[in-house]
Parts: structure tokens; C-alpha cells; sequence
């Protein structure tokens, strides 16, 4: 941590030198989405500023330029998540467009037979849920769940228990890399092993993931691999959706139009090569572009630094609540990116509403994780979540408020 | 620019009522709505800050009785918000009552207002008041904007349930 | 147009004070993507370093001031195109997105049986013919199209004939508003009532039209119109879909996740009101409240300006151009946006090439319309596409540089 | 930053191969491969702007015999280019002999350079051609970039071809 100099990172961010209610912004919603460091703004700045172009088949000067940064822009992420090309990056519009790429394209494969099985685990997001309820639904596949424990965690013993009760027939496993609700880290490459010895296929929802981990795609050998740039420090409306490529090869195309074709005629249309099959018309250029340098951001500060900041910051914040009566934790102790919380008899709302009045933005709710409120018997929690510019003074604030928010509302 | 402006969208909001007895503990009855509406005004100019502004609104949730947990019952309950917030009105002498109860103190702090001003007066008159008042009550600034639009969408929902007694006899 | 200052409109766009090739830029590519004014980059800036939050469900300030600022832009894009209410734009990643959520969506409906008519025009980009296709492999049904005239255009007798063949049948009409390779304007008010008469749903492609036309979907009476972003001065990454709202309510949502769902369990989910029924997932927030601001930008110079402006423009370079020895334009002399172009014995990629070296970004190629080039004989054109900020100057630069390239090629 | 490098993305560009005749009319046979292409190195420094550079990539086009139409077949065809290319090549006096043909005439400009230093080689001299020159020509900064990935892809296909032919009598 000596070597992180938090101070710097935080210049870096134009929204923190402003106020919020009269008071300097301590933003720990970053599981939401994610604040902008300068260095991306700048490269989203300088793409319209000398090169914006639309890519691909364009002759000219700038549609070449363009097609450059975006093409080289895949292949940063590429090696960022170690693929093993960069034909195995697909650009989408986010990870829940991702996730739906894949459910849909499943749909349409014909791989999906009634009363085959697809798996999540109670801690998936929305996004990783009702994607495969629809599949289910189109499909007459069943959708199974497997368990939490009490810990916000998931108990081997339960994962086998499922893989046995499915035998055969599970063909879908889709998991969280990181919970979003709790911070809970999934023990992926054993269950992703078991998954694949059942014969089935694993999407992986990163969202919470890539802006914490160092990611490998192949180390992990994870099917699919979706995340978001926003919540990465890029801007909203892009996401990566990685795919081993003889998978990707097998699915159909989901969206048609441009750029997605070989050869358009009435008798009949052939579709492009990987990644352009399954990425119809014009992109979200400046996206992509503003996403690697995003990755690059966060190479630069170094991502192991990165994570061991925030997860000081994390415990930190932990035990700073501790002194509040009632205080009840959710999740494992070794949580990355969030803490969540409840005061005992106090409304997560109300606590939030206050919170947020002394400039602290937290979350409230949810956290578009209804299944899992429910499994805990809650409507919701407050959730901190951290990035790389979060300070020991944002922590100590955040557990000021909070002592002050239940002091009013009690 | 067109950035900056409190006019939040209708639907995801539709949010946060929540009603107690009848108490005209605070206000006198015979005050007409627009006249509660003033008074309302002048209690929340003499606050310093935001902190006793919020303090006065949970205490007057906490001057409302609970509903029984047998009548939060699932027509009540008014879906899509962040609290969970029961309703139903009732007419009696010539006039229309509310229970309301929420999950949320601030959310019953919030609807004790409109209690305040509401209860007991006749459809007519509920459906007629005027809620201009809530923009220049300065509330919307200093409550979270998704309150300040719940305060709109609290009125619309008591309005709707004075609807069922319009035409009974006072 | 004396009204039109167009020296001052340049100056609103950054990149046109940059050079290409060592000579200033003459941006003729406005139908592939449009530049984008500092008015709209601004914006874009200003999001992220004073708003920047995810939407919709947070109590923190910043989420509200985001969810205001993401509904206020729904808002003036409703008013634009005058809709009958927000309810019925839902933001989507571009025109493609668009076009697929319908042709999806449509599929999912069961609306379409085999032996249905799914009716196109050959002057279709592949955005607004593949997802047909795709639907008519899907589904059974059969994919017509509306021959195109010498011209350019469509005859009224051909589309009657096409509605008599396919009486009874006829379940979709999809058409663009304006040409993309031609600039030809189709006569939708007309078409869109004999469809209706014929008892089918119409789907218009408003990508070309939106930066050239004040579009009207109540007095076009369009069932669903879709648009890009990109093209009409704002980022890339976001587009719209307008529909009626009793049609969008009548299809089934298609990506699944969080935002459009009311309430997650495993027993059952239910889904959101619209619009946000089929915004799954964060949206582009930035790129939805740029595209309001790069609408604004053009209220305030004026549509009907800036078309009579634009205008002007495509028939100076007609005039500039017939100069050409095998000069041959494609689509009828009132043509919107683009003007297409080809000489005699010349290969456009070729000129094109030449073109581009003195500094003038035209597009070459088929324009994602392959079809309409069968129907020509042709493999391409050179296009010239011209956005609010083209001059005169622009347009003698234009003229100068493809004589001079001929004589290279001849 | 990331942004400005001319490093394309393979697979969109599998552009833009055209041959004719053997023409060993421009350089004379007895150069090794190399050294015909420090000569064009030399020749293309004479050129004071990127017209001349351009016109003389034409004239080179233009000194090719075209493909006669009925060898115009699908299975010479590269596919995916702006511009349409027929590539074939065939093993003759111990060396490889390719023709090709365009309907664009700066593709064919292009090709026409790659022949000048393949023709007649056997095919492991082909196969083991260095085409680093491609980097040192600055052909690429006066090409478009499309053209300028072309030239690789265009001698990867002729590599291609070449193979074919290993192992065959000299
Ligand atoms: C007429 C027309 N339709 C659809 C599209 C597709 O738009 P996008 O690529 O932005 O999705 C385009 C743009 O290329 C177009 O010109
Ligand atoms: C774990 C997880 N999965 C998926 C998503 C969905 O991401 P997006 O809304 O960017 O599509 C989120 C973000 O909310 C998330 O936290």
C-alpha cells in the first residue's frame, strides 16, 4: 500500500474536485457504475475531436484511423483478459447484453431442449437471472439455483449436490464472478472444472469483476465471459462479451444488419467472421476506444494495487461499523468491491436518504438481487462500494454518517 | 443546458405513501387545506438545516399510530417503491379518513403531512386542494429527489382513493 | 439561407479546425456518422464530471440528478419527434438495435406464422433487411420487396401490386425513410396508410431522415420508427425506438435483466411498465442525454435551415459534377443527405481512393445496401453525404479533387 | 495514447490481389527478390508527392495484360475486398507464375509490384520472401490504410499459392 498513492489517483477525477450538498462528494457507489478518471474522458474527447469515422469498408482517411483505434482497442482487451485472440472479443453494449446475447443465441441454436437444465446461484444479479428464465420459458428448460449460505457464500457441498441432481441434464451454468450484492468472490475455476465435467457450458457475468481482479479467461476456461465498461472507469453503453472461439463459432448470430454480413442478397445472406457476426451495425466506437484506455488506466496504477487499496478501505469501513449496535454484515469477510449492511430496526432507506443528505452516496435497495433479499428475509441493504480513488477520510466519513443517520432515526 | 432539472419521470416512481389515524394533534381541523398548507410552511422557514427538517418529518411519523399488521394487506400495499407503504381510506362523518403505514420512518414521516392536511375534509375538497405548495415548501430541495417526486405521487394516490366517496352523503 | 451562417456553424465543430492529409478536412461522410459540435461533447463532458451516477433506484443525489437529467432527454426526444408520449421511446444502442428488438420481439410474439408477408424495399439498408430475413427463416414467413424505378424510387403502381399479391398476408412493412445510398425520400405518409389498410404493421428506418427532416411519428401515423444517435450529431452508442404504445405493449420484452423487470423471483417475474420494459441493463446515459443536446443543437439552427442549407449543397455539386465526362447520379433530383455518384469505365474504390488523398472523406462502396446495387448492376458508388456545417467550399473542393482524379484514371 | 497506430485487424481485410501476365519487362529477372526491392526503394524515393507515387502504381497496373473474362472464375476470386480480385497462379520453368487481374486499377497498380518481385522464383524462395519492405517503402503513409493492409494480404495470398507448388522439379 506504500506504493499507492491514492492522492494522485483522486486528482485524476474530475467529479471529485465538486461538491455535493455543499460538501466534497465521497462516492462509494462504484458497483453501480464507476467514476471517470480524466485519462478516459480525454481519449472519448480526442476521438471526436480528430479521428470520429465510421469503422470499417470506409476508404477514407479518418474511417481508417478510426477503424485502427477500434480494432486495436479490441486487442487491448484481448490481452487484458489473456484471450487467446481478439476474435474471441465481442463488443456489446454491456454485460446484460452480453448475458442476452448468449440466452438468445442458445434459444436459437436449437441446443436447448425441454427439461434440460440451466444453473445460476442465488447471488446472481437480475441481469444473470432473467435472461435464463426467459430461456427457460422459450425453451422448456428448467432453472435451478444453487443455495447461499448463511455467509453470502456458496457451499461446495450444495454445487455438487446440484450437479448430481442434474445429471445429464445441465447444459447451462451461469455465475457471478463477484457478487454485486455482498462482494462475495465465487471459487470459479473449481466449480467452472465440475461444470465441464458435467458437459455443460459456463457464462461468467464479470460486471463486478474486472474492475478488481486480474482476469484470465483461459486460466479461469470459462465459456463466456461478459463485464461493463462503466463500471470499469469507461463510459456507459459499451461492454466486452468474450467467447472461446469454436463456441462462438457455433452459435447463430443474434442482431442482423450491418457490418455483420459477408454478402447481403434476396436468394440469401452469409454471414461475417468472428467478432463481426455477432456485432450488427455501427458500433459504439468511441466506447470501445474510451474502454481500453480505461483498462489502460487501471494497468498503469496496476490492478493488484488496485485491489489491495480498496480492500484496506473495505476492512477499514468494516470495522468502523462494528461500533454501531445492531449492526448486521452481509457477506464473507474476505469481500471485494462492496459492503453491504443493515442497521437492525432501521430502515436501509431512511439510513440512505440521511447518508446521502451528508454527502455520501451509498446504495440503497436491492441491488437488482430480489432473489437474494428474499433468501435473507430483507427488502434490501446499504451497500458501500469501492474504487480505486476511495480514501481512509471517505471511510471515516461514511461511518460518521452512518452513526449520525441512526442516531436521528432512533 | 437541459441538465439540471428536478422533473423526474412518472412511472419509476410511482412511490412511497404511507398513513396513520386521523390526528389533528398538530393542526386544527377547522383550518381549511390551503390554510394547514400555509401554516406547513411557516413551521419548516423557522428550521435551520436540513438535519431538524428531517428530524420534524420523522417525528410527525412517529405521532402516527401503527397499522395493525392484519391490515397491511397486499391490495393496500403500493408496489415500486423503495419502502413498502400500505393505504386505504375510509369515509366517516362527512368526511374521509386515512390509515396509511410504512416500513419507512422518513416515508411515514412524509404522509403524516398530507394527513395533516387531508383528513376528515370531503371528497370535493380533497380533490380540489392544491398541492402547489410542495414546490415552495422548499421540501423538495432538502429531501432526496425520489421523496420530493414520492410527496407528488403520495398526493395522487390519496386523491385517487377519495374518488370512491365522491357523492356520499356528508 | 441567408439566414444561415454556416462559417459559424463550422466553428461549432471541433474537428474541422484539424487537418487530413496535410490539408483541412472536407467531412463528406455524414450519412455513415455525423461530427459532433462542441455543443454536444460539452454535454457529453459536463455528465461525467458533474452527474455521472447509474439510474433509477438510488436515493444518492447524483442518482437523481442523472435519472432527471436521462428522463428529461427522453422527454425532448419524445416532443422531437412528437410522440404521444415518453412512454413510447425506448433508448436502444443505434437504428440495428432498434430494428432487431422489433424483428425479435415480433418473432417471440407469435404474430408471425408461416406464410405470412414481411414486406421490404430494395432500397433497404442490410440493418433493415437482414433482421427480416432472420425473422422470415425463424418464422416461416416471406420476405418481398418493392422493386426500385430506374430512378431510384418507388412507383405507387409497384407497391399496389405488392399489396394486392400479398392481400390477406401481409403482416409487416418495413421501409426507410430516406435512402442511405441514393437520398432518395419515400412517400411514407401514403404507403403507410395503404399498409395499414392491408392490416400491417409498419416499421420505419429513420436513420437517414432524422438529421434531414422534421419527422412527425403521429402525422406519419409510423407503428415504429427507429433512429441512430451517431448520425445526428450526438456519440455513438445510443439510438431510439419509437412505438405506439399499445403495440409495446403488446410484444413481449427481449433482453432480460435488471431495470425491466418489476419484481424478481424464481417463482415468477413480472416485468416493468414501458419504457422501461425493454431497457434492460444500465443504458447509456451519457449517450441519451447527448442525443437530446445534439437534438437541440439542431432545433436551434433550425431543421428546415439546415435542410434548405444541405439542399443547396447536393445540387451545387449535381451542377459542379455533370461537368464529368460518364458522370452517372444515382436517385431522383430531390434527393436528401447523399448524393451517389459514378463515372463511366471508373471504379469508385479507385477515385475514391484519390479523392480521400486530397483530403475529402466521401464514402465508397455498396453502402450496405447490396441489393440495390444488384438491382443496378453495380458494386458500388462514391457518396457524398452532407451534414448542417458543408459549404460551398466544401463542395468546389469536392468537385475539384474528382476531376483531378479521373484525369489520374483515365 | 492507444489510439493512432496503423496496426489493422486482420480478418476485415482480406483485401485486394490482382495479377496478369509475367511481365519481367520492369525489373530484370536475374535480381534475387531483394534486390528488386531496394530498387522499387529507390524508385519510389525519387517521387516528390504522393500523385506521382500513385501514377506510377497505375502505369504499373496498366503495363499488365487483363485476365482474359472466361478465366475470371469464382475460385480465383478473393473475396471480401472493395474491389474485386482474381488470383491463380501455375508452375512453369521451375519457377511460379501468377496471374491476376482487378477491376480497380490501383489494386492492379499493386499487384503488379508484388509480381515484379515474385515471378519465376521457385516457390521456396517465395515462401521464405522477406516483405519487410512493405514497412520500409512508405508506400503505406501514401496509401490508404486499407490499400497499405492489402499489400500484406496480398502477399500472404501469393505466398499461398506458392505453396502449392513446393517440392515440385526445378
Ligand atoms: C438507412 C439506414 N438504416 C440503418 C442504418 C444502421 O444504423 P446503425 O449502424 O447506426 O445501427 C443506417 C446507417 O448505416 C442507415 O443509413
Ligand atoms: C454482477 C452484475 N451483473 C450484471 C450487471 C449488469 O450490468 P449492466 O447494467 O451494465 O448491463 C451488474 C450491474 O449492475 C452487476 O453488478
Amino acid at each position: 500500500m506504500s506504493s499507492y498513492d491514492v492522492s494522485a489517483v483522486r486528482s485524476g477525477f474530475p467529479i471529485l474536485q465538486h461538491e455535493v450538498h455543499g460538501k466534497p462528494l465521497v462516492y462509494l457507489d462504484n458497483a453501480a457504475t464507476s467514476q471517470k478518471p480524466e485519462a478516459v474522458l480525454e481519449v472519448s474527447r480526442h476521438y471526436y475531436e480528430r479521428l470520429n469515422s465510421n469503422i470499417h469498408r470506409g476508404t477514407h482517411h479518418l474511417a481508417q484511423e478510426a477503424t485502427a483505434a477500434h480494432e486495436n482497442a479490441r486487442e487491448l482487451i484481448a490481452r487484458h483478459l489473456n484471450a487467446s485472440s481478439a476474435e474471441e472479443i465481442i463488443f456489446t453494449s454491456g454485460a446484460t447484453d452480453g448475458i442476452n446475447l448468449i440466452s438468445s443465441t442458445l434459444g436459437y441454436s436449437g441446443k436447448i431442449s425441454p427439461g434440460d437444465v440451466i444453473a445460476i446461484s442465488n447471488l446472481e444479479h437480475h441481469s444473470n437471472t432473467v435472461p435464463w428464465q426467459m430461456l427457460c420459458d422459450r425453451s422448456g428448460a428448467v432453472l435451478e439455483v444453487i443455495p447461499v449460505t448463511e455467509e453470502g457464500a456458496i457451499d461446495p457441498v450444495d454445487f455438487d449436490h446440484l450437479l448430481e441432481k442434474t445429471s445429464g441434464r445441465l447444459k447451462v451454468l451461469a455465475l457471478t464472478h463477484i457478487s454485486n450484492a455482498f462482494g462475495t468472490i465465487l471459487p470459479l475455476a473449481q466449480m467452472i472444472e465440475s461444470a465441464h465435467r458435467a458437459g455443460a457450458l459456463v457464462v461468467v457475468d464479470g460486471a463486478q469483476a474486472v474492475p478488481h481482479l486480474s482476469v484470465d479467461v483461459q486460466k479461469l476456461d470459462a465459456d463466456f465471459y461478459v463485464f461493463s465498461g462503466h463500471k470499469v472507469y469507461a463510459p456507459t453503453g459499451i461492454g466486452v462479451l468474450y467467447g472461446k472461439h469454436s463456441l462462438l463459432e457455433e452459435l447463430p448470430p443474434w442482431r442482423g444488419g450491418g457490418e455483420m454480413i459477408r454478402k447481403v442478397s434476396y436468394d440469401g445472406t452469409t454471414f461475417n467472421d468472428l467478432p463481426y457476426k455477432f456485432e450488427a451495425g455501427t458500433p459504439n466506437i468511441e466506447g470501445a476506444i474510451a474502454l481500453a484506455a480505461a483498462l489502460n488506466f487501471l494497468n498503469e496504477l496496476g490492478l493488484q494495487n488496485v485491489s489491495n487499496h480498496e480492500n484496506a478501505m473495505i476492512r477499514r469501513a468494516a470495522d468502523a461499523l462494528t461500533s454501531i449496535r445492531g449492526l448486521i454484515l452481509y457477506g464473507p469477510s474476505d469481500r471485494s468491491g462492496s459492503l453491504s449492511f443493515n442497521i437492525d430496526g432501521i430502515h436501509h432507506y431512511d439510513l440512505g436518504t440521511l447518508v446521502d443528505k451528508m454527502g455520501i452516496a451509498v446504495r440503497t435497495g436491492h441491488h437488482c438481487c430480489q432473489p437474494l433479499m428474499t433468501r435473507f428475509g430483507i427488502t434490501g441493504t446499504l451497500r458501500a462500494s469501492f474504487g480505486c480513488f476511495n480514501n481512509e477520510e471517505d471511510v471515516d466519513r461514511l461511518a460518521e454518517a452512518v452513526e449520525k443517520g441512526v442516531e436521528m432515526l432512533r | 443546458m437541459l441538465i439540471v432539472s428536478l422533473k423526474l419521470w412518472k412511472k419509476e416512481w410511482k412511490c412511497c405513501a404511507d398513513t396513520p389515524q386521523y390526528s389533528h394533534v398538530l393542526l386544527p381541523l377547522k383550518m381549511t387545506i390551503n390554510e394547514r398548507q400555509e401554516q406547513l410552511l411557516k413551521d419548516l422557514s423557522l428550521f435551520q438545516d436540513w438535519t431538524e427538517r428531517y428530524e420534524y418529518v420523522i417525528s410527525l411519523g412517529r405521532q402516527l399510530n401503527e397499522m395493525p399488521p392484519e391490515s397491511k394487506t397486499e391490495d393496500k400495499l403500493i408496489e415500486g417503491c423503495q419502502s413498502q407503504v400500505w393505504l386505504e381510506a375510509y369515509f366517516e362523518d362527512g368526511g374521509v379518513h386515512y390509515r396509511a403505514d410504512s416500513d419507512s420512518q422518513i416515508t411515514k414521516g412524509m404522509i403524516a403531512l398530507f394527513i395533516h392536511f387531508l383528513d376528515g375534509e370531503s371528497p370535493e375538497n380533497i380533490l380540489t386542494a392544491d398541492f402547489a405548495f410542495i414546490e415552495k415548501t422548499g421540501l423538495k430541495e432538502h429531501l432526496a429527489p425520489t421523496r420530493a417526486n414520492a410527496l407528488n405521487l403520495m398526493a395522487i394516490q390519496m386523491k385517487q382513493r377519495a374518488l370512491d366517496f365522491t357523492g356520499a352523503p356528508d
